[in-house]
């Protein structure tokens, strides 16, 4: 593991500079323009929940290497409620459809590896990854 | 993305270009089919194009470059929404198996022999308007030449409906005989439901006992739908009424029942609404429809007429039912 | 389309085109999300795309106004897959109403009452892993102290087996008696279930009387998971075990019948399989972990020790219960 | 009603003008490009269902106006088997899934307004229309 770094989420404009870095960092890896979107997404979509449900946290973006592989890791932290009900968050239809966007599903989609744990009262860890093929 | 399909963009794109033909565009269709097939997603597409004109025209200003980038994030929800599609359609068809596996269930717990009696023809067909029938059909019969018929519907549709039914088959299992009275038969059964349903629900049902040796219908209902009889001798229809509340009202409820004696060729005609309350374009169908359908067969047997019935009410809804369709006719032979 | 939606994607447009910013592409993003929402299909959006880029520069060659149009011929078909997400999701919710409503009513129409009987303290939690329960619970009981308890699981999961449930309840009312024999009750209970489901499926079922006035137990069991005896005076636990095959395999199948005779603080702890076939990241929880929790809470009401082992059962699992979860506890107090 | 002109749908080319003739009376009509390319892929399912399941058969194009409303009707007629189960093809995810195209749900989706009566053993009308706004 080599190269990290990471943005504080509080207002909104923290969320484009979460973009900026993922972009920067998947681009660097040689990630294509297509891929790169998709990255972007899922950091914006990351950053955007923890600016509206948990208030603040960190996107934390780190360069992946295993087996030879090169990777992109997305962390997003925060110390916020935490969520009550995965299986309902997880679940098609029920983010989008509502109007709040890609929403989970949506980043699990994006990326290769996705997992979260959360926990009430205490906050969330969200950990996804994208390999270059 | 795989080069192959690559190349075959750009070559399609190529040809398109030089001369703009519907052919040009129904080949690029055709392609933009097998693309979603392979889950291509239309950011994908977007970038594709990108390279291809690229590669076709390399020397034109920036800003179309720039442009294709807008659009392929534009699009990145875009091709969300299309995965979620690929997702609810395989959760649809998981739901579908689970829903025909539960008609299957139903259909073996509930299902009901006909009567062979000596001198009584029966025919019978109920296609529900959904997967699960909210109508129900329970013969009761004995060695002694009684054929009772519970024809029930409950009001509502689909799967909370279907599971509705059983009370009236385990409830008329429980008198355990072919020749209880409608009037009792339909006290008890009001019992179990009134029991056992919520205020919401309400079933209807119209019970016929036949005595075969005495050629003798009697029958009750509950709000339901009155049967018809139709006279050979006369050749004359009229209604079989019978005065009562639906099952489920009130357990004090207090049912009727009235008596026909059949001759040779008589028919007696139970069903449900859905036969009666078909509708096409003009308007309702009218009852006088269906008297004249079942008057073209009436020499036929049961099974015949009732699926004459059926097919016709069919064609005229142009197979569009609105509700379950339950059609039982006794032919005295 | 309507205007408005033109302009605002043509002002982000030219926005990004002056300086392609980060910020400009997160604008432009959120706006995609709201053009979803909108309705507004891929097609249209190259469409806006071109128009926009035609008002900004409209001076550009030929081939990129052509190879919008392409763009706009490919993508035909990803926005009739789009619509046909929305009215998927649709199709989902309707279908997610009417399995509720289903539940509802299944839930009426099999409840039970818990008896109430002097020197006895029940337990009791049924929770279904998916929407509709597969475990049946159905007390029976008088007034002369009798409790019977029916503890039944449908082999299958969902809407097939809960229809099955209809059954047992049905059946049980059909014997009329709280004092009934374990071994009469499950060999009428067969017998229906032989009747009335087809081969593929199976019904493990334990039933257990007990008298009050005796503080006695008689059990028998069909095939099902044995239920469990603490003793408070030597504080241990045993298994009741009775011979008896899974309900509906054979009409003739006979059912042996044990007695056990309570004492103050004694529980008898019946249940589903769900209860004892949990898993955890290591592998099956143990029996011996389900003893512990409920010697744990022993001195507490039967409802308490039965919550207590559900929540602790369902942290060791991380709430992902593969089966359903039936546990009733009886209690000599 | 004014302005008529069909195709024969014999080999794929006869779909291809089909679409030609669809494109031109709408363009002139005075449709946009989207909605060119919508009427011209419903006339283009229509055209190719008759190929597929019927061998031949014919689209009629014709011009509408109806209460100051200018429209295109899209008629496919032909003697083929019929369509058994209406409700089936009709229905969302049966076609698209297995791979045939938009469908018939497709057409009516990109149409206004869509008929369909169909008889076994002696063919299938399919009347699809589509307004000017
Ligand atoms: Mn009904
Ligand atoms: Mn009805
Ligand atoms: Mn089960
Ligand atoms: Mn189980």
């Amino acid at each position: 593991m080599n190269g990290e770094s990471s943005v504080e989420i509080l207002t909104e404009w923290d969320i484009v500079a979460a973009r900026q870095l993922g972009r920067n960092v998947a681009k660097e890896l040689g990630f294509g323009t297509v891929d790169q979107a998709r990255i972007t997404t899922a950091i914006s979509e990351l950053a955007r929940n923890i600016y509206l449900y948990a208030g603040k946290g960190r996107i934390e973006i780190q360069q992946l290497t295993q087996n030879g592989l090169k990777g992109i890791l997305i962390i997003a932290a925060d110390n916020g409620p935490g969520i009550p009900d995965i299986r309902q968050v997880m679940e098609d239809g029920f983010t989008t459809s509502g109007g709040l966007g890609a929403g989970l599903p949506g980043v699990k989609r994006l990326m290769d590896d996705f997992k979260i744990e959360t926990s009430i009262g205490e906050g969330t860890d969200i950990r996804a990854t994208k390999w270059l093929r | 993305m795989v080069q192959e399909i690559e190349n075959q963009y750009k070559e399609i794109l190529n040809e398109y270009m030089k001369k703009q033909t519907e052919q040009n565009l129904y080949v690029g269709q055709n392609f933009s089919r097998q693309l979603i097939l392979e889950n291509i997603a239309p950011e994908e597409v977007i970038s594709m194009h990108k390279v291809a004109i690229q590669e076709l025209y390399g020397e034109l200003p920036d800003i179309v470059w720039h442009s294709f980038d807008f659009l392929i994030e534009m699009m990145i929800n875009y091709g969300l929404a299309l995965q979620e599609r690929q997702s609810l359609i395989k959760q649809q068809e998981e739901l579908k198996v689970e829903m025909d596996l539960a008609a299957n269930v139903q259909e073996t717990l509930l299902k009901t022999k006909l009567p062979l009696l000596e001198g009584l023809d029966i025919g019978l067909l109920s296609i529900p308007a959904r997967k699960m029938n909210g109508d129900y059909i329970y013969f009761v019969s004995d060695q002694e030449g009684y054929a009772g018929v519970a024809v029930a519907d409950v009001i509502g549709k689909g799967l909370p409906a279907a599971l509705c039914m059983s009370m009236i088959k385990f409830g008329m299992d429980s008198l355990n005989s072919a020749h209880a009275l409608p009037k009792d038969v339909l006290s008890v059964i009001n019992r179990i439901v009134e029991k056992s349903i919520d205020d919401s629900m309400f079933v209807s049902m119209f019970y016929g006992n036949y005595d075969a040796k005495r050629a003798r219908l009697t029958y009750g209902s509950a709000g339901h739908e009155p049967a018809i009889l139709y006279r050979a001798k006369d050749n004359k229809f009229t209604e079989l009424y019978a005065k009562g509340l639906l099952l489920g009202v009130s357990p004090a409820a207090v049912y009727e029942e009235h008596t026909v004696d059949l001759e040779n060729g008589d028919l007696v005609i139970m069903m449900t609404d859905g036969v009666t309350e078909g509708r096409n374009e003009e308007g309702f169908i009218e009852r006088e429809v269906i008297y004249e359908l079942i008057e073209h067969k009436k020499t036929e047997p049961a099974q015949a007429i009732v699926q004459y019935v059926y097919d016709e009410l069919e064609r005229m809804q142009n197979a569009q039912f609105q509700d379950d369709f339950t059609l039982v006719i006794y032919k005295k032979v």
